[in-house]
């Protein structure tokens, strides 16, 4: 495998897809061919609801620069309820950390359903866009964990 | 007061009501007073005390207290009573164990707020309700308890005991134009750089003592995350700027929706971090966008966190509203 | 430390194409417990599956990482494979390289970059993976379908064919839903009610099916293979058991003026009444509403010409509880309310009516009794203008934004039977696009054109203007000649977009089922499972899950009960293990989990317990029912000492998988 | 012994600085407090009797990294990642903080030498300033300490308008000479004239008469066994601010951070008032907060005297008792223990 130098900053982005609507959009965003940039890495949860926002934290420590999650629409959940928790609790951290003076862009919610391919993607350009430009994460950085 | 409440309390232990009561102890310079169990007659005549220095929520000791053999008499001022029917609800209090004597307060005298005026060396400080009389190595001086008063009790949000057996003194009301979230609003007016700026200066002299979790009322887990090497969470010191933060912002986030919002993380902390400044944004975040919400105050209402309308708002109102740019 | 095996598919080129897969396994081969790494053409195949299985027992494999297509494709099948080798199926993890990975990036760099980072995640996570076994839970042999319309009753009758008793809860007095006020099929125009009313008393005749008529589902507990539901019977003040069904009750009543809801409020029926008369249960019904003596204790006629006594005026509301396996929902749909639609005037004028109004003025059971007369005046329309789409594929806000399917070929049969039977009539047809697949539909509609010289115009109906001499100024624009249209009607038709009956919404909560935005019901798989719900146990059957027309539904219907009947056939359900746990030394029993769980799976229990400091305590903590749990981890996230974790998605998982793409 | 007038402070202050990092304690506004900073121009020497933190942080830091380990595919690297330590001075510690390092020293310099603590130390000039004003949560003087005569590298008074500075080691004599351009000879007259001004004052302390005697070894046992430990523990938290803020306790916890790209090993402060403080397999030894409570008084008074001939590990600075949130503290075991015994 060739190595390719680049100094161009690419953002660290994760994005956490319930099982049943954002994942399965996310596979359509593949199966229809939608491109959108490697730097976001999906995990896998059963329901938005699942994301403690100590995960969120863990992330932005390890070097992430932006993290976004993604459920059901509200209303849609396959659990019924669980986007609607998801809605409050992020609310509230996002704005918590807006509070301490993080940068609110670099985490987000979108709800994107099994059907939603396209917007999949998009909402990932646009996310990767937002936070490109916002360069490295320092506010909420470990630098025991920079240092390689 | 003080004489009143410590003749229920003798009246009590001898009826055999109670087994012990839990109060406030006197220390070397008035000021310093510690929570105390008392268990006899003597034992409350000698060192039993209740003024206006009488600062610490003794509500999250009832969580042992109520296990034991018999019931514990516990003398609970009115914010304690939020925190104390908080814990209620979350089944932390076994209340068939406790009999609560609800206690008026208009203010507690703080030693570090008086510090602050710039005495030094204070070797006695007593209250009459209007002006603190305070004694030093240096000379004495007298100031209004107005003065003499940490942000909190300025601040109280109510002088209504929302829980109790019995009530000494006279019942309050809720202090509805309370300005306890100015300081939050004055955050929130400030651009993110100079936010972070003011958080970094705070959270940066952090010596993770946990002195605000031990105290808080709403920290009464059974085991904590920072404590539980397989939470993920687990840390020992501030390590890194980054552990600072994710400690305040988690501790805050667990409470969010149950601090009632009683000021003691403020009090104990030794760094002088204003912690609750965390705690109440979470506070005006729940208020202004899922309605009016006292912690401990209704027994039967949900937790904001752990209810929902379909109507709520977009975590994306973060990006509007949020503070200035 | 587990012993992971790596497989990298190729998918053919689906994969390999823009992933560098040999890299991939290459560079997994460093991770730690990786023991073994290696790509393959279709690791999907038998010969892949091959692979995994020899390979787990020649390394001594206890992970798996699957590098391949999604986990909703193949997970299943990688973990039968590496189950059929000896290790836990929940052992295995796949790392999504080819929707999320191959193919949406072109460059190969990147693409493979961030394919071994998948793969890392991957095997960071199974790292801490657990075997986990499921639990089993018995089947309760009976399913419940709710509502006895047309779909309901053909899943009753399929279901109780296969010999499984079956309930059939019907908020009406009796069974038989929509299709009951049907004149004429298309594109047969056989007879609806000679095709639905046999079918009706099989219903009833059918040992195997109970009825319940005149009743509403209050309360659904419980889970797949194991729900208990409250049915309440609404008190009909009338003995079932009892009454005969002969009908001198309802022509003795003295209440004459009660709106027909069975022909659309356009003629009357006494307080007292039996829907049609070939309802199921053939019984009378007494309206509270209208009944003078339930409303002040006046009358009491009913009970003096019953002969059996079978009127109860003190009967109550009961509520019947029954254990169920499977439920079946066949809410149906209504059409909707034309309040919003004024421009056709609708509630100004008599003569404008909607489509299943005009299918009561066509039946010979029917206010008119089936002869075409104007509402307004009772004399024959000569212009009749039917309006397509009211409401249907709207976007304005006013209707529905989707196509109610239905409209075009009902439309066709009412106007080819106008002009069959009257044909001194003008008949018009305004539409938007004239949809007509299905098995002779085409050539049913090009009969009503062709044959019965229907006036099918391309446009919207802009405006409807009652007159003074009684007839209807429609105003339209014909959009093939541009031209604007003034038509002077004696009867205007709307085809009312239809919706799902109103209760759907809140049985779907009681269900936990899922919703779409227009409240009809979703499907597990638009494709491949369409007659499920999501929720385990759940079925659907009929528009309930969204517009049909009477062919498509019964097919769904049985469909679904043959769905009902593969799970009543099963002795043990297998339960998803990927549930929540409560670790009960760290719970402190705060019952925030409790207020989240969707599914009322959490429970308390004071338990004694040996404390750290060597005392003994009771403690007051949860634990949650597997069988119930449907593991979402709502309740992971309210717990604040994170006593309570999710299996298969643990904290520490999480995490790990955090920690490997951020690396 | 050398003097300067106070209004050069800042002149000393630069040239110190201008070879080496200097610390001294500055107001800090948003807490209210006194902490050491790092001095540059416009830094000022607080007026404060006290920092809030104490001095060990210097030698004894929160946190500090020991070792990292480097993962390269199945193989460990060890990476040492001890350097040579800077030189500093540390300007105005007063005398209860100059003894703690004594007792720091007895812990960490003995055998086996904690080359982390030995490294900050050998690099580190400590320069004290005498008290004028102390607290009433001040006893320094209960453990033979004399605030108006404080030790380190080099002593220093500051007394009317003017510092006076004496070197008591030879690294103090070094540092003194390095800035002797700045600096005249003096008498001590100034000095004495002050030290007898502020016993005056010390007589007055309330803390003053704290009594020791009970507290030596062959009580051991009696104190161990005392009743009064359960009440007086009963209020007590849990927390660290007592460990955190005092200068001598020195327990630390070893721990392995892992950063993604390897392993941190640091070691942080501990708390014996923590309920994992010493766990081992079995559990936490001490089982219940009384005994926690038990232990760390019981060492600073008993055990730490007892094997280092008769020293308290207490210096009486005062922080516990002004920063505990339920203003429990050693004075008031001292005395409650004390009228038991």
């Amino acid at each position: 495998m060739q190595v390719k130098e680049t100094n161009e900053f690419k953002p660290k982005i994760v994005a956490f897809c319930c099982n049943w609507c954002s994942y399965a959009g996310a596979d359509l965003a593949g199966t229809n061919r939608l491109q959108y940039p490697a730097d976001v890495k999906i995990i896998r949860v059963p329901c938005s609801c699942r994301v403690n926002p100590m995960f969120i934290l863990r992330a932005f420590q390890r070097g992430a620069d932006g993290v976004i999650l993604c459920g059901c629409h509200p209303g849609d959940c396959h659990y019924t309820t669980g986007n609607y928790y998801t809605r409050r609790r992020m609310t509230l951290l996002f704005s918590m950390l807006d509070y301490l003076g993080i940068e609110k862009e670099r985490t987000r919610v979108e709800w994107v359903s099994a059907a939603e391919g396209a917007k999949f993607a998009a909402t990932m350009n646009d996310f990767v866009a937002t936070v490109t430009k916002l360069g490295e994460n320092k506010r909420l950085e470990d630098l025991r964990c920079k240092a390689k | 007061m003080q004489s009143e409440m410590i003749k229920r309390a003798k009246e009590l232990l001898a009826s055999g009501e109670v087994a012990r009561v839990v109060g406030w102890k006197a220390g070397e310079f008035d000021y310093d007073i510690t929570p105390g169990v008392f268990t006899t007659a003597e034992e409350l005549d000698s060192a039993f005390l209740y003024n206006d220095l009488c600062e610490a929520n003794l509500s999250k000791y009832m969580i042992a207290q109520s296990r034991k053999e018999g019931k514990t008499l516990v003398f609970l001022k009115p914010c304690d009573t939020y925190s104390f029917s908080q814990l209620l609800k979350e089944h932390r209090i076994l209340r068939e164990n406790v009999y609560v004597i609800g206690v008026p307060c208009d203010g507690k005298v703080d030693v570090d707020t008086v510090k602050a005026t710039g005495l030094t060396g204070i070797c006695s400080m007593t209250s009459d309700g209007e002006t603190v009389t305070v004694k030093t190595l240096y000379g004495d001086s007298t100031m209004s308890k107005a003065d003499a008063m940490s942000e909190r009790c300025i601040n109280c949000k109510s002088k209504k005991h929302v829980v109790y057996d019995e009530l000494l003194g006279e019942e309050g009301d809720v202090v509805a134009d309370n300005h306890r979230f100015d300081m939050v609003e004055k955050i929130e007016a400030m651009t993110p750089d100079e936010r972070f700026e003011f958080w970094r200066n705070e959270l940066s002299r952090c010596i993770r003592c946990n002195a605000c979790r031990n105290v808080c009322p709403a920290c009464s887990c059974e085991k904590c995350v920072f404590d539980n090497e397989q939470s993920g969470a687990f840390n020992k010191g501030a390590s890194d700027s980054f552990e600072e933060n994710m400690f305040h912002i988690i501790r805050a986030f667990h409470v969010a929706g149950r601090c009632t919002d009683c000021g003691e993380c403020s009090r104990v902390c030794p760094q002088n971090i204003p912690l609750h400044l965390l705690n109440r944004k979470f506070i005006k975040d729940i208020n202004e966008l899922y309605g009016e919400y006292q912690a401990g105050e209704n027994a039967d209402e949900r937790a904001p966190l752990n209810t929902f309308t379909t109507e709520d708002v977009e975590p994306s109102i973060v990006y509007e509203r949020g503070g200035k740019q | 430390m587990q012993k992971i095996g790596v497989f990298v598919c190729h998918c053919g080129t689906n994969i390999a194409a823009t992933v560098d897969v040999k890299a991939v396994a290459e560079a997994l081969k460093g991770e730690p417990g990786v023991v073994f790494s290696t790509d393959y053409q279709y690791m999907c195949s038998e010969a892949g599956q091959n692979l995994i299985k020899n390979s787990i027992k020649e390394y001594g494999l206890t992970g798996v990482v699957v590098c391949s297509c999604s986990p909703r494709m193949h997970e299943q099948t990688f973990r039968k494979a590496a189950q059929s080798a000896g290790i836990n199926p929940y052992m295995v993890e796949i790392a999504n390289i080819r929707e999320q990975c191959s193919w949406i990036h072109k460059d190969i760099w990147s693409a493979t970059e961030k394919a071994i980072i998948l793969g890392k995640a991957a095997v960071a996570k199974v790292q801490l993976n657990a075997p986990l076994t499921a639990g089993e839970s018995p089947v309760v042999k009976r399913a419940l379908v709710i509502g006895g319309g047309i779909a309901g009753i053909q899943t009753a009758l399929d279901i109780a064919e296969a010999g499984f008793e079956v309930d059939i809860v019907e908020k009406q007095p009796t069974i038989g839903g929509k299709m009951t006020q049907i004149d004429k099929t298309f594109p047969t125009l056989d007879c609806a009610a000679c095709i639905l009313t046999p079918k009706m008393v099989d219903c009833a005749q059918n040992e195997k099916i109970k009825i319940y008529s005149y009743s509403e589902v209050a309360d659904v507990k419980g889970f797949v293979g194991n729900f208990t539901v409250k049915i309440k019977k609404k008190a009909r003040y009338v003995d079932e058991d009892k009454c005969t069904g002969c009908g001198i009750c309802t022509e003795k009543c003295p209440v004459k003026n009660v709106p027909n809801e069975f022909n659309m409020g356009m003629d009357n029926r006494r307080a007292i009444y039996i829907p049609f008369a070939q309802a199921v249960p053939k019984v009378a019904t007494i309206d509270a509403n209208y009944c003078n003596m339930l409303k002040n204790g006046k009358c009491g006629v009913c009970s003096k010409f019953c002969t059996v006594g079978a009127i109860d005026y003190k009967q109550q509301d009961t509520i019947v509880e029954e254990k169920y396996g499977a439920i079946v929902v066949a809410t149906g749909f209504n059409p909707i309310k034309l309040d919003d639609f004024d421009e056709f005037a609708y509630s100004q004028s008599k003569d404008v009516i909607t489509s299943l109004e005009f299918e009561r003025l066509t039946n010979a059971a029917g206010p008119t009794s089936g002869t075409l007369l104007r509402p307004s005046d009772g004399k024959h329309p000569h212009t009749i203008v039917f309006v397509q789409c009211v409401g249907s594929r709207d976007t304005s806000g006013c209707g529905k934004t989707y196509c109610s399917k239905i409209c075009c070929m009902y439309t066709a049969k009412h106007a080819m039977l106008t002009r069959e039977k009257y044909p001194d009539t003008d008949v018009y047809v305004f539409y938007i696009d004239v949809r007509t697949p299905g098995k002779n539909f085409d050539e049913f509609y090009r009969r009503a054109v062709e044959e019965y010289g229907v006036h099918y115009i391309k446009g919207m109906v802009g405006k409807v203007v009652p007159r003074s001499d009684g007839t209807l100024m429609v105003q339209a624009s014909d959009l093939l000649s541009n031209e604007q249209l003034h038509i002077n009607a004696d009867l205007v038709v709307l085809a009312a977009a239809i919706e799902p009956d109103k209760s759907a919404r809140s049985l779907a909560t009681m269900l936990t089922a899922s919703m779409d935005t227009n409240d009809f019901f979703t499907e597990a798989h638009p494709k491949l499972r369409p007659v499920e719900s999501p929720t385990a146990g759940i079925f659907l059957s009929g528009v309930c899950q969204g517009p049909k027309d009477i062919p498509e539904t019964v097919s769904q219907a049985s469909a679904a009960a043959a769905k009902v009947i593969g799970l009543l056939a099963k002795d043990k359900l297998t339960c998803n293990p990927c549930v929540a746990q409560a670790n009960e030394l760290m719970c402190n029993g705060c019952s925030s989990c409790e207020k989240v769980c969707p599914y009322g799976a959490i429970t308390y229990s004071d338990k004694e317990f040996r404390m750290p400091d060597r005392t003994t305590a009771i403690r007051r903590v949860a634990s949650v029912n597997e069988a119930v749990c449907q593991g979402c981890g709502a309740c992971t996230v309210a717990c604040p000492s994170g006593a309570m974790d999710l299996k298969g998605f643990s904290n520490s998982q999480i995490m790990a998988e955090v920690d490997a793409i951020c690396k | 012994m050398f003097t300067l007038p106070v209004s050069k402070l800042n002149d000393l202050f630069a040239a110190v600085a201008s070879t080496r990092k200097l610390y001294l304690p500055v107001d800090d506004e948003a807490s209210g407090h006194a902490e050491y900073k790092v001095w540059h121009e416009g830094v000022t020497l607080s007026n404060a009797l006290n920092t809030a933190r104490s001095a060990k942080d210097f030698f004894f830091p929160q946190t500090e990294n020991l070792v990292d380990f480097k993962m390269e595919g199945k193989t460990i690297e060890v990476i040492d990642t001890r350097t040579e330590s800077e030189d500093f001075v540390v300007f105005g510690v007063r005398a209860c903080d100059a003894r703690s390092f004594d007792i720091l020293d007895r812990v960490f310099l003995a055998e086996p030498v904690d080359s982390y603590y030995k490294n900050r130390r050998e690099h580190g000039v400590i320069v004290t300033l005498a008290c004028t004003r102390p607290e009433e949560t001040c006893f320094c003087t209960v453990f033979g300490i004399d605030p108006t005569n404080p030790a380190g590298d080099v002593s220093g008074w500051i007394a009317g308008e003017n510092l006076y500075l004496s070197a008591n080691t030879e690294k103090g004599e070094a540092f003194l000479s390095s800035v002797s351009k700045l600096l005249a000879e003096s008498d001590d007259e100034a000095v004495k004239a002050q030290q007898a001004e502020v016993k005056e004052i010390l007589k007055k302390l309330p803390l003053g008469s704290l009594d020791l005697t009970p507290f030596k070894p062959e009580n051991l046992l009696k104190l161990f066994d005392s009743k009064r430990w359960k009440d007086l523990s009963e209020a007590c938290l849990g927390c660290g601010s007592c460990t955190f803020v005092c200068p001598t306790c020195q327990c630390y916890d070893i721990r392995d951070f892992d950063t993604g790209h390897g392993i941190k090993r640091y070691r942080c402060w501990d708390s014996c008032m923590y309920s994992d403080f010493t766990r081992m397999a079995h559990g936490n030894p001490r089982l219940t907060q009384v005994e926690r409570f038990r232990q760390r008084f019981m060492h600073k008074l008993v055990y730490y005297p007892s094997n280092n001939e008769g020293i308290y590990s207490c210096v009486g600075c005062g922080r516990c008792l002004a920063k505990c949130p339920i203003s429990m503290n050693i004075a008031k075991v001292i005395k409650a223990l004390g009228e038991e015994a």
